[in-house]
């Protein structure tokens, strides 16, 4: 009687077992949901330490502010890598125009125009910036390789007009600026190959301060730029978009998609462990 | 004739074609780079033009299935004709440029599409984890172990655990990983010329199989 | 909460996209339809504007280069698939197309079996314990994965033991892959939910 | 009558021809390489320094291999003060024909070396003259009158002779087991896990009266994993046709469409039943990568089909749709040359096909010995390059020179 009691019991808890083991990939799905989506309400902060490549990403824009120079920005990434690599556009244009660095943004991607245009607006209103005075968008031009070399002799040669149609000589910000000699720092955020095409046909040529911000998947393939020195500083993912973020002091999309990307990540590790134990659990069930 | 026109010139052209572009991969002749230029764009051109028959097979399944009374599935059939005919149409008639309803479709209603079907990925990829990654065997563990390793090296959390994560994640990444990739590129050249070979010789003759009776 | 009609329109879609992750339901299978049919209605144009109307209709109706007949009359050929008795005929562009496969024997050779073989080659050993540890994973690594792959010799005694070797390694590799990729799945469902919390309710700023 | 197996026959022939074809032009070009020693012609072909070589060094010859019209310019300042205010270069040329110089370019100095492409015709003699320009275009110093040079095109590309040389020996090789397997000769090859699952998911499928749901990547016909992948579904869909189950192959590319309509239509007629063939269940679905992910998805859900096969070429949907199979509860069989998508395959599906093992997967089912001859003609290259590999490193361990360039050509 007892032992028909405990095979009862025991095929009640393997029922059990089973069903969370086969289940119930939905409970994965809200837990997922849930980790990427909270910390979005709660405002958290990762404990991120800063690394030098980003560091010394940030220390080039600061030397821009001290130095009276402008920077440049390409905005060449498009809404499918939107979540990576527009919290460290955001973050350089905070720590710019807090600084009031002047900064001209130019795009090659017809995907990520409209974007760009309405990111650098957005910003530029949170610290009461105008428009073809502390900053300007270039807008679109296909052909990137003939537009990076033009750009090292004279920024008329292939821009005529900026994004809204007004005429480079008309743009006051524009006056005292020729090429990449002007700028302290050119800035590529791209999830595409665009940020070797500046430094095949701009840093190998004109040597300016360069620095890429790219996706963690494609952060590899730069190193060895980094190391040989066309490459100044390096931002790879959110992580490096947190760093900075938290280096100027003021948190934002970076530090909140780190911590989603951690809760995420931890989720994962947590159902892993979970998944073992239930299957060992099962297991030892069955050798009974 | 028949058997002649149906499988002996499809073979000789696979075979010309395969041995030219086999070629004009070692001459940089100019009259080799001419015939590839005229020979890869007619290439685009056919490939433009199959889009006939990709549309006329689609819209037959899709026109048989509306018109199945038996479907349940008849009248979302009937809504992916709509949608169909209607963009080509739209398209047709504002063009594709910057500001066309044609591009603000694009932008509204299709890339949401596409970056919320990719977005289930990281729905996907955590029950892949949760289901898969089982203790089961040494090698298993081996997958699980470096696969966990490289998710905590990612995140601040990781470092703050050990310093030695984030290294470990480097050198999984710069050694096993590459002697392991490297083996299976240079199995899949081996593979790929083998089949190609099959191919343009006719030896495997599945792709050009034809009918069995004539 | 957002006005623009176009963000509520992306949203809902978002949303019955979504709702597959509970089961295949009419919602999801409204959103699919409407995604399949609008996507090849999308390519419809995309291939008449970025590629027949410029290669094929204004070189040949403007500029009158009649060679481009011949592509025009193997596209036409194409379309011998649905009559099913000259159906052969649709075989001849397939030929001229798959003919192209030629090329991938020299380039499969070069990217893939040399370049490899002499990035393996030229690993270089240092002084130092890591780095030969290092050298010697890449070179025994590399050949013991090739052994794995063998498909002549039973995987038993020495060989068994080496192909072992390499399976734990492809297992490392892919188990890398695995987690080097999950940050950036993490980060598209990230701009999904930031579309919807932020552009569409604008409960987040 | 030809017929395509007399054509097989005499293909080691037309191979040789080809070989022939390819290799000969090498020979022919260093012939004239070394009869470039005569001095009349020697300042075409030849390296040859022009101006004073004190103060700038300017040399031109023929772009190698390529098409011709091309001819490189390159310039080296060894003079400080020039070096020092030279910031932009003039190039000046004049065809044998011409009776002046014109500029053909003018450009920034620091790239040192300039390869004129400019209506250059072939087996034209040039001649150049180089200014030096400081910033506010100022001359600072000009070349005497160089050349003449003379572009011309090369047959042969040298620097892919490493790629000529194994790929003539893989050729070789593969058609010599495939020519032994056809004389009759039996080769052993050790039984691959995921062939007998393909197999026996078929057979499951038969037996429950469920449809296989097909899935043939996302590439086009001329890639290696579409064909490999068509020669399994070749086989694949004669069990189908033979025992009146049911195959639903969405596509993504027309072409390859049109080639799977093909095969499985004669699948059926081979089998005698060209009548059951159901054209509606082989179809072109989309192109756009996450349509057809989103099609393929709804499409199983709602077919709860037996068996799910991922063969071919695949980028990030290959988890979409594996998952999405993984749901309705079919056996799931993957096979992918896409490095990066294995390791989800492995963890979402039943069986995967690595690499290579895709391509192999067709030799396996059926019984055509070529296949399985081409097979073990694979291995034998593998071993091949294995004894390569071991040789070179040996050899660069003894510091034998240029082993560490030699498969690449130097590039």
């Amino acid at each position: 009687m007892t032992t028909m009691n405990k095979s009862n019991q025991d095929t009640e808890s393997k029922k059990w077992l089973n069903f969370i083991l086969n289940l119930d990939k939905r409970i994965v799905y809200v837990f997922m949901f849930f980790a990427v989506c909270l910390p979005f309400f709660l405002n958290p902060v990762v404990d991120i330490k800063s690394t030098p490549r980003v560091q010394s990403a940030f220390d080039l824009v600061e030397e821009a502010a001290k130095n009276h120079k402008a920077i440049m920005i390409g905005f060449d990434y498009d809404p499918s890598t939107l979540a990576e690599l527009q919290p460290m556009a955001v973050a350089f244009l905070r720590h710019a125009f807090s600084k009031n660095v002047p900064v001209v943004g130019i795009n090659f991607l017809p995907n990520g125009t409209s974007l760009a245009a309405s990111t650098m607006d957005q910003i530029a209103k949170e610290y009461g910036k105008k428009n073809g005075e502390d900053y300007v968008f270039m807008g679109y031009l296909p052909q990137p390789t003939l537009v990076l070399l033009n750009l090292g002799e004279d920024i008329r040669k292939s821009y005529k007009v900026d994004y809204r149609g007004i005429k480079v000589d008309d743009i006051p910000l524009l006056k005292n600026i020729q090429n990449y000699n002007d700028f302290h720092l050119v800035i590529c955020i791209s999830g595409t190959r665009m940020p070797s095409s500046y430094i095949v046909y701009g840093v190998n040529r004109y040597n300016f301060n360069y620095v890429a911000g790219v996706t963690a998947v494609s952060a590899t393939e730069y190193y060895p730029f980094l190391q040989s020195g066309q490459m100044k500083g390096l931002l790879a993912g959110m992580k490096s978009a947190a760093e900075y973020e938290s280096m100027a002091g003021r948190l934002g999309d970076g530090m909140r998609g780190m911590a989603s990307q951690t809760w995420g990540h931890i989720t994962i590790i947590i159902f892993i462990i979970i998944g073992n134990i239930l299957y060992y659990a099962r297991k030892r069930m069955d050798v009974k | 004739m028949f058997m002649f026109l149906k499988k002996t010139v499809p073979f000789l052209i696979t075979l010309g074609m395969g041995i030219y572009t086999f070629a004009y991969y070692f001459m940089p002749h100019r009259a080799m780079q001419n015939i590839w230029d005229q020979l890869s764009n007619w290439a685009i051109i056919v490939g433009g033009g199959s889009m006939a028959v990709g549309i006329v097979s689609m819209f037959r399944t899709y026109y048989k299935r509306s018109m199945n009374r038996a479907d349940p599935n008849r009248y979302y059939c009937m809504i992916t004709l709509v949608c169909m005919v209607g963009m080509a149409v739209i398209g047709f008639v504002t063009g594709i440029g910057d500001g066309t309803l044609f591009n603000d479709l694009f932008l509204n209603v299709m890339l949401p599409l596409e970056s919320t079907m990719f977005s289930l990925l990281a729905f996907y990829i955590a029950s892949a984890a949760f289901r898969s990654f089982r203790l089961k065997t040494f090698s298993a563990g081996l997958l699980l172990f470096a696969a966990v390793v490289v998710m905590l090296a990612q995140i601040p959390a990781g470092e703050n655990i050990s310093k030695q994560i984030p290294v470990i994640a480097a050198w999984i990444n710069e050694y096993p990983n590459v002697a392991a990739q490297r083996a299976i590129m240079i199995g899949i050249a081996i593979g790929s010329v083998a089949t190609a070979l099959k191919i343009i010789l006719g030896i495997d003759k599945s792709v050009f199989s034809g009918a069995g009776k004539v | 909460m957002s006005t623009n009609p176009w963000i509520w329109i992306g949203a809902i879609l978002t949303l019955l996209v979504f709702s597959y992750l509970w089961k295949e339901n009419p919602f999801y299978r409204l959103a699919e339809h409407v995604f399949v049919g609008i996507s090849v209605g999308y390519l419809v144009c995309i291939t008449w504007f970025n590629v027949l109307k410029p290669k094929l209709f204004n070189p040949l109706i403007i500029d009158h280069e009649y060679i481009l007949i011949i592509p025009f009359i193997i596209s036409i050929l194409m379309l011998f698939r649905f009559s099913s008795k000259h159906g052969w005929i649709s075989f001849w562009p397939l030929a001229f197309l798959i003919g192209f496969s030629g090329y991938a024997i020299p380039a499969s050779i070069d990217a893939n079996m040399l370049k490899q073989i002499q990035a393996t080659v030229n690993v270089s050993f240092g002084n130092d314990f890591m780095s030969i540890l290092n050298a010697t994973i890449i070179l025994v690594g590399t050949l013991s994965c090739l052994i794995y792959f063998y498909f002549s010799i039973p995987h038993q005694g020495v060989i068994g033991r080496v192909a072992k070797l390499g399976s734990m390694l492809l297992m490392i590799s892919f188990g890398a892959s695995f987690g080097f990729t999950v940050m950036a799945r993490i980060s598209l469902l990230i701009g999904r939910i930031l579309f919807l919390l932020r552009d569409w309710l604008g409960v987040v700023h | 009558m030809l017929t395509t197996k007399k054509l097989q026959t005499r293909f080691f022939l037309l191979l040789m021809t080809l070989l022939v074809v390819v290799v000969a032009p090498v020979f022919a070009e260093e012939a004239q390489t070394s009869s470039a020693q005569n001095p009349e012609q020697a300042p075409l072909v030849t390296l040859t320094p022009v101006a004073d070589q004190g103060s700038v060094l300017v040399q031109g010859m023929d772009s190698e291999n390529d098409k011709g019209g091309s001819i490189d310019l390159s310039w080296e300042i060894r003079d400080p003060v020039i070096s020092a205010n030279a910031t932009k270069i003039q190039i000046f040329r004049k065809a044998e024909s011409d009776a002046e110089f014109t500029e053909v370019k003018h450009m920034d100095i620091s790239a040192l070396k300039y390869a004129d492409k400019k209506e250059v015709q072939d087996n034209i003699k040039y001649s150049y003259i180089l200014n030096f320009l400081d910033k506010d275009n100022r001359k600072v110093y000009q070349s005497g009158v160089m050349g003449p040079f003379v572009a011309y095109p090369q047959w042969f590309n040298t620097s892919k002779f490493a790629t000529l040389f194994f790929a003539f020996i893989t050729i070789a090789i593969v058609l010599l087991f495939i020519q032994l397997a056809k004389q009759g000769k039996k080769f052993y090859v050790r039984p691959l896990g995921g062939i007998k699952a393909i197999e026996d998911a078929v057979g499951r499928a038969t037996e429950m009266g469920k449809p296989c749901v097909y899935v043939p990547g996302i590439s086009v016909i001329e890639d290696i994993a579409t064909l490999a992948s068509i020669s399994i579904l070749s086989k694949i869909s004669e069990v189908i046709a033979n025992y009146q189950s049911r195959i639903v192959i969405p596509n993504y590319d027309p072409i390859v469409y049109s080639v799977i309509d093909e095969v499985v239509k004669s699948a059926y007629v081979k089998a005698g039943r060209p009548d059951a063939y159901r054209s509606e269940d082989v179809y072109y679905l989309t192109g756009r990568q996450f349509a057809y992910a989103s099609g393929i998805a709804g499409l199983m859900a709602r077919e709860k089909p037996a068996a799910n096969f991922f063969l071919g070429w695949f980028m990030a949907e290959s988890l979409i749709l594996a998952e999405a199979g993984s749901m309705t509860g079919a056996i799931q069989i993957a096979g992918t040359d896409s490095i990066s998508q294995i390791p989800f395959f492995i963890v979402a599906c039943d069986y995967t096909l690595i690499g290579e093992e895709l391509y192999a997967a067709a030799a396996y089912m059926g019984q055509d010995v070529r296949l399985l001859g081409g097979l073990k003609g694979q291995d034998y290259v593998k071993l091949f390059l294995m004894l390569t590999l071991i040789v070179l490193f040996i050899l660069k361990l003894c510091g034998v020179p240029g082993i560490d360039t030699i498969l690449v050509g130097g590039n």
